[in-house]
């Protein structure tokens, strides 16, 4: 009988061992196992929805029983350019650039005093003050401004108490912004959707301006640049990546909201409610994926610029 | 006519006194260096200057005039920043042009007087380039121009050599400091590096906790150290206590000797152990332990070299020596 | 096509219907409303109800299938019917199918060639609503909505007005034209020439600068009537009854030029799942409280003539007088425009209505 | 130019714009307390909590909610695999395509929602998926994950690479040096991006419209119910409920990433 | 034996050929350094060694095991890297325990071994901390002792100092060379500061572009550089073309002197002309044009300075004068 020092075999490697050592052989074979659930997820779930979509655009439909043809054609596209059809997306993509530079607007102070000025306590107040709205629900804030801009709503009420109604009047008499009230006017869903959407422009301007170094603006004024100039040279065109990084959401997400201009507005229809209601209310699929594409074909243009202006670090 | 005064400037930021009663006299035309710890206050004087910090108390002038209510935009002093604050979305020649840009200057005026500048410092035909596109010493120059072109009586320059390797720094030190002597303009140096500080400034003031410690020229501050604190930091100097130089002298004062005048001998006033070596190209640098002080000593290349645990003397020409003011 | 059922078997203790707002109560908007309870207690079917605001809506919901009945209108119906997603009814299966009006029971709009599609459910006028408080004496022309007049306040009804958000209202205005410009020769305002449906357009497009928001729901409908305004609307008797239940003072009319109206009726999807529950429910709609009930809560017509008075419900016989049970001749059913109309020569189809009327109202 | 105080004027317009943001919200919470339920007067006639109690006995409401928590749940776990998986990757190597995959999983947020609904829906009707709560679950799931990426991908950026090459240096292997030292190290990371996760799927109801066929999701409920309303202060009471429940993992994001130079949240 | 051996190794990645046929033989107990510029291929060299990075074509063996197919975590092998990564998420005593954690310890053995390691960097009772919580100089010795508790048989160093002051710096140097010796393990040491690696060195490896250009004794490479390169790179040697060298010795080939070592005289082989002089403090650096070469001289403290301008000449002790292998 002989004796084998169990030290003295060779140690036997467990499987996790073995796999760990195949792995960082191969380090290739890691990248794939570590890229494939989500590649699978988005390829097949998300490309693949997005590819069905644009196979619908391509059908039409029988427009007396609202039933789906199957056959390729390009009439649907054709419908899209109807004058009725162009307004919408033209009204829609004004809207879209309107609301993202008021966002843009509003939404930079903020961004600029929170990035700068905000220090210890103010800085979490800042925060949370931003994240709040940003991501309290939708659909309260949206009823929250329908029953404010009400012709009988609060805003009527406060003004009244202010005696400034006659302000109000006069301006809900301006043609294309005005209305019998502000809840049925253009200016009332460009309101809301600044206030839903600006949230979102807030934080990437923010990203951006904490990286603007404070000698950055100091080197400005060292060099004879008053606080304006300073502004304008130096600090807006360092933050517009930020800004365009935030206009990437608020500009997509106007595109494509239904139901702020659905409950505040003129009943003029927007790219995200002809989408819904093709789909949903009228059974146009076709239609409505047509519609749809709008979005992405802007969408992807707009993508394309902002990439190339350094958009997507700020993101 | 003084460039710069400041009559007991003060600036506190709530309890830390950045800048505490400093005075001080730069001038017209000289290369004046502020040399010093980190956090000793050289950036904040130098940004008092600037206008960039107001003085919580004190009294600045630039060139006879008070300086209080004037911002940045309206004193004729340019900074050199310590990381250069380029502006990355303009490429280089705005950079350079940008303080004429907002002069009102048209774009070809500015853009000559820019090419012009960027030739000074050696870069012509990098104009079209972004700052991103350049190395440390480039950008380095570039800021530079930037300050230059729009001619400043006072340039401020804080660490601008800070980022660059040693050979790149050598030759900006050199280029600098001929610059200087060119135009003429007051030069004002913030660094910690005394080695920088020594070989480029006509006059140094060596800063600590907020105060300036000792101002005088480069060769007073070496050899002629008036308090410990500035034989320790310029230079390391050795610094023995006041009981080894009773000894050694017969008074009782606080003294310093360089390492480079420390000599091994067989006998000689101290002695000491040797507790290591290394060798430097340039010197070998000897590690001692004398009557309880850690001493360094500097060997020429040539000299002959003690080994680890040797018993050694200490001995050093006359004068070498330097007593100073204080005890500690 | 699609075989009929021969026999009712046992519940399948489900029912999902598409229906109009307040076509289908189990007493959750007002307790005293509620004719799904007992059905559900008598068969076992639960009753699940989807919302749909306009026709075009019921039959993409009924494309998109996974529902049972729908109480489709006239415009959509037939629709359904060529489309092949309603199924035909055995009406011998439905014991109660000798009490429906009889003015009702071969209406063209649920039977195709003598079979029939589905079961009355009830019908009913699109009233003028209008603010008590503006107008002292009810208006009596549909002009207060269409052209631009001072109202009685004194103020003009810009913004002030409202109109149906779907194509269908196209035909309340070529009503109104029959009415008024007799020369273009409007016969059926769902059958219409080129000529005659751009008079109408025209005229839509008048209204849309007085319009500030149409209704296509009913619920904000009244929300608007309560909150922004409102003098005047087309609208659903439904609609005035909750109002005035709630205090608003206001109140209906059917002016001078007639009105338009829907005769719903309920369908069976050709693939719904729970036939049997579907079959008992046509029986429930005809024979129990409903009709009465729905008459009452929705300011209507039964599709039933005993229910006005058999004391079945809360309905009365002047009840249903006040709702219109003498005028069915005079309404204007809703019914799907088709190229090959009847009347004329060639239609403006359904599908162009629906388009032009987007572009109306987007100022087109 | 004084660089610790601000100028008045940006003070002004900070303080405005965030008076702006917040006004609004706190009304819709003063609604939930009205003693007059049919429409909404203002200001509220009398104030009351017999509301709370209304809601706490309607079944619709716990309906919606149990689903709206089942999909988050679901739809946050996903996320949390496939959004740690991708980052993992993306900031472990450069590759070819890396920027195409980053592209792909900000796609879904950087397309308008309404795109995404309908194009799932499209999907589901060519390849016959009926609704279920899945259907759901994979639209949420898809624009979930680029909120857990972001937030993993900046942990990774910031955590140094050397930290993986140390732990094997020492002798762990793969999976060890994933216990040990990754995992640890990007937990706060991954909660936080669950949270928000959650926080969003919870929201959701431009998407989920689409996806869900005939099923109420809370925020579902709540269009339903602001439309068509049975008692308005219940709609008020879950309004403001479903806003203090949102803001639960907010905070709770807000304070795992405190002092850290990523901000949370951001990208939703 | 050889603790590690290269064999003509290569590193590639794409066209950067980073490592690039690196022969290299490093004996069991030596303090090797490599010394080169940025990118010139030592941290791609320590990495192969580690197992971070694996050839493209070439052998490595550790003592004698040719370790192409061994993961990092099966080498006997560890480093100390230049941002110490030290885990965040552990205090000290977990982080220098971790090996020990890995390779099955119990609780309280590794805790003991790795009290003692800190004790050994002088870190006793800091076990507690997080590295967040530490200086720069103490978090080096932690990731130290993380390393040397698992009693590798080579420790990798990646410019272990770069982050330091140069106090500290200068400490640390003497206090890693002490442990070497202490513990006789063989020191892999990379970095770009010439000084460090004379001093600290047993050899040294100048590295450029991924080659190895010389390797030898800290002194041969400081004053026997064999190529220009090696001789500029390391202590800034004044290099003379070959058509001066000639006229000086008779060979046609390049040759160093150390600025040290050039004296300025009356009469010499070389005149030159004083363009600059810079005041270091230890020396003064004059810089000069001789025959249309740039050249510095240091002079000591004590020397008589010329003037800019003034027109010397230069002179050496025989044997300064390094001739060198290569034209250029
Ligand atoms: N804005 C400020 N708020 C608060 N304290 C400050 C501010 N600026 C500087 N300090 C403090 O003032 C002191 C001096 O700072 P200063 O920047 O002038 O030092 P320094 O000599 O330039 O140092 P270094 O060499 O590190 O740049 C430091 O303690 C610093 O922390
Ligand atoms: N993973 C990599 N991919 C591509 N190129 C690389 C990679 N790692 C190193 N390189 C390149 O290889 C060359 C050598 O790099 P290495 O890091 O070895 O230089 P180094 O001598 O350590 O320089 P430094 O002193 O700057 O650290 C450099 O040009 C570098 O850009
Ligand atoms: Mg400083
Ligand atoms: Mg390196």
């Amino acid at each position: 009988m002989s004796v084998v020092s169990t030290t003295d075999l060779p140690r036997r490697d467990g499987v996790t061992m073995r796999l760990s050592d195949t792995l960082w052989r191969r380090p290739t074979l890691l990248l794939v196992l570590l890229l494939l659930p989500p590649v699978l997820w988005l390829g097949i779930i998300y490309l693949g929805s997005l590819f069905a979509l644009l196979l619908q655009s391509f059908f039409s439909i029988d427009h007396f029983s609202g039933l789906i043809n199957y056959e390729f054609t390009l009439r649907t596209y054709a419908e899209l350019f109807t004058p009725a059809n162009f307004d919408i997306i033209v009204r829609t993509v004004t809207m879209a650039a309107c609301t993202t530079l008021a966002s843009a607007v509003i939404a930079f102070p903020i961004a600029y005093y929170a990035a700068r000025y905000a220090k210890g306590r103010w800085r979490a107040v800042f925060y949370l003050g931003i994240m709040m709205p940003l991501w309290s629900s939708y659909l309260v804030k949206i009823y929250a401004w329908k029953l404010i801009l009400a012709k009988e709503g609060i805003l009527t009420w406060a003004l009244e108490g202010l005696h400034l109604n006659w302000l109000l009047d006069a301006y809900l008499s301006l043609p294309v912004v005005g209305g019998n009230s502000l809840s049925v006017s253009t200016t009332g869903t460009f309101i809301v959707f600044v206030y839903v959407w600006m949230p979102f422009m807030i934080l990437p301007t923010q990203a951006a301006l904490e990286r603007v170094p404070a000698s950055m603006l100091e080197a400005s004024g060292d060099l004879g640049a008053r606080p304006g100039q300073t502004f304008r040279h130096v600090l807006f065109p360092l933050a517009l990546p930020g800004i365009v990084a935030g206009s990437i959401f608020t500009f997509s997400l106007t595109l494509g909201d239904y139901i702020i201009p659905q409950i505040i507005g003129t009943s003029r229809l927007f790219i995200g409610q002809a989408v819904y209601q093709h789909q949903g209310i009228a059974g146009n699929i076709p239609l409505a994926a047509a519609f749809a594409v709008v979005p992405i074909v802007i969408m992807g243009l707009y993508l394309y610029i902002a990439r190339r202006m350094g958009a997507f670090d700020a993101l | 006519m003084s460039a710069v005064n400041f009559d007991h400037v003060s600036r506190h930021f709530g309890e830390v006194k950045a800048v505490d009663g400093v005075s001080l006299d730069i001038p017209e035309g000289e290369f004046f260096a502020m040399l010093g710890p980190s956090g000793s206050g050289k950036t904040t004087c130098l940004r008092l200057i600037a206008g960039f910090e107001r003085p919580t108390s004190g009294k600045i002038a630039i060139f006879g005039e008070q300086v209080a209510d004037l911002p940045p935009y309206k004193r004729h002093v340019n900074t050199v920043f310590q990381d250069y604050a380029l502006f990355p979305h303009l490429n280089v020649i705005d950079n350079v042009a940008y303080g004429l840009m907002i002069a009102g200057q048209g774009r070809k005026a500015r853009h000559a007087a820019a090419e012009q500048a960027l030739e000074m410092v050696r870069l012509s035909g990098y104009g079209t380039r972004r700052p991103s596109e350049l190395s440390g010493g480039q950008r380095q120059r570039v800021a530079l121009a930037r300050a230059l072109v729009n001619k400043p009586r006072v340039l401020l320059l804080d660490e601008p050599l800070g980022a660059l390797d040693l050979k790149l720094r050598e030759q900006m030190q050199e280029e600098l400091k001929g610059l200087q002597r060119q135009l003429g303009i007051t030069f004002v140096f913030v660094t910690h590096d005394q080695g920088e500080a020594l070989s480029m400034a006509d006059r140094v003031a060596v800063f600590n906790e907020g105060r300036i410690i000792q101002v005088g020229a480069p060769e007073d501050i070496y050899f002629r150290p008036e308090v410990p604190f500035v034989a320790d930091f310029v230079g390391s100097s050795n610094v023995l206590p006041p009981a080894t130089v009773a000894r050694l002298t017969g008074h009782e004062v606080t003294a310093a000797i360089r390492p480079e005048r420390v000599r091994l001998a067989e006998t000689g006033p101290l002695t000491a152990t040797v507790t290591g070596l290394s060798f430097l190209g340039l010197s070998t640098r000897v590690s001692l332990m004398a009557d309880g002080t850690r001493m360094t000593a500097l060997l020429p290349q040539d000299a002959p070299r003690p080994a680890v645990g040797d018993k050694v003397a200490l001995t050093w020409a006359e004068g070498d020596l330097h007593l100073m003011r204080g005890k500690a | 096509s699609l075989a009929q059922m021969t026999e009712i078997g046992e519940g399948e203790g489900a029912l999902s219907i598409v229906a109009w707002a307040g076509y289908v109560e189990r007493g959750e908007t007002d307790p005293n409303f509620d004719w799904v309870t007992g059905f559900e207690e008598a068969t076992g079917c639960m009753v699940s109800v989807k919302t749909a605001n306009t026709s075009d809506e019921m039959v993409a919901l009924m494309n998109e299938g996974g529902f049972d009945l729908v109480t489709a209108s006239g415009d959509a119906s037939l629709r359904m019917i060529a489309g092949n997603r309603v199924q035909p009814i055995n009406v011998d299966l439905v014991p109660s199918w000798s009490t429906v009006d009889d003015r009702l029971k071969d209406a063209p709009w649920h039977t195709v060639d003598g079979t029939h599609y589905g079961v009355p459910y009830m019908w009913g006028p699109n009233v003028l609503m209008y603010n008590t408080e503006v107008f002292a004496e009810a208006p009596t022309s549909w002009n207060v909505v269409f052209e631009e007049t001072t109202l009685g306040d004194g103020e003009s009804n810009a913004g002030r007005v409202q109109a149906y958000d779907g194509p269908i209202h196209i035909a309340d205005a070529a009503m109104y034209l029959m009415y008024h410009q007799p020369d273009l020769g409007i016969t059926d305002p769902y059958e219409l020439t080129q000529d005659q449906y751009n008079a109408a357009l025209d005229l839509l497009r008048v209204q849309r600068g007085l319009v500030s928001r149409y209704w296509h729901d009913a619920f904000i409908q009244i929300d608007d009537f309560k909150n922004e305004g409102m003098a005047a609307s087309g609208s659903w008797p439904f609609q005035v009854n909750l109002l005035q239940a709630d205090g608003v003072p206001v109140a209906s009319v059917i002016p001078q030029e007639g009105a338009t109206g829907w005769a719903d009726t309920t369908m069976l999807h050709a693939d719904s799942e729970h036939p049997n529950c579907a079959y008992m429910w046509f029986e429930h709609q005809l024979a129990s409280n409903l009709q009465s009930d729905l008459s009452v809560w929705f300011g209507a017509v039964p599709s039933v003539p005993a229910a006005c008075s058999d004391g079945r419900g809360m309905q009365t016989q002047e009840g249903c007088d006040a709702n219109g049970l003498d005028q069915f001749d005079k309404i204007r059913f809703w019914k799907t425009p088709v190229a090959n109309c009847e009347s004329q020569d060639e239609c403006v189809p359904y599908y162009r209505w629906v388009s032009d009327y987007i572009g109306v109202i987007g100022g087109r | 130019m004084h660089s610790d105080r601000a100028p008045l004027g940006l003070k002004i317009a900070a303080a405005a714009g965030l008076l702006f943001l917040h006004l609004p919200i706190l009304l819709i919470f003063a609604y939930a307390f009205t003693t007059e339920e049919k429409s909404f007067q203002w200001p509220p006639p009398g104030l009351t909590l017999k509301w709370f109690a209304v809601t706490w006995n309607r079944p619709d409401v716990w309906e919606a909610l149990a689903l709206s928590v089942k999909v988050a749940s679901i739809s946050t776990v996903i996320a949390l695999i496939l959004g740690s998986l991708c980052a993992a990757a993306v900031s472990r190597t450069r590759f070819f395509g890396r920027e195409t995959i980053s592209l792909l999983v900000i796609l879904p947020i950087a397309l308008p929602g309404v795109v995404t609904g309908i194009a799932l829906r499209s999907a589901f009707s060519i390849a016959d998926i009926p609704f279920s709560t899945w259907t759901i679950v994979l639209g949420h799931a898809t624009f979930c994950v680029v909120i857990v990426y972001n937030n993993a991908v900046a942990r990774f950026r910031r955590t140094s690479g050397s930290l993986v090459e140390a732990s094997m240096d020492l002798g762990a292997n793969l999976f060890q040096t994933l216990r040990h030292v990754i995992l640890p190290n990007i937990a706060t990371a991954l909660v936080v991006g669950g949270m928000l996760a959650f926080a969003l799927s919870f929201d959701e109801v431009i998407v989920t419209t689409f996806t869900a066929g005939q099923q109420q999701t809370l925020p579902i409920w709540m269009l339903e119910e602001l439309v068509r309303p049975r008692e308005r202060p219940v709609t008020n009471v879950v309004a403001m409920v479903v806003v203090l429940v949102t803001m639960l993992p907010i905070l709770g994001a807000y304070y795992l990433t405190r002092g850290t130079d990523t901000v949370a949240g951001q990208g939703k």
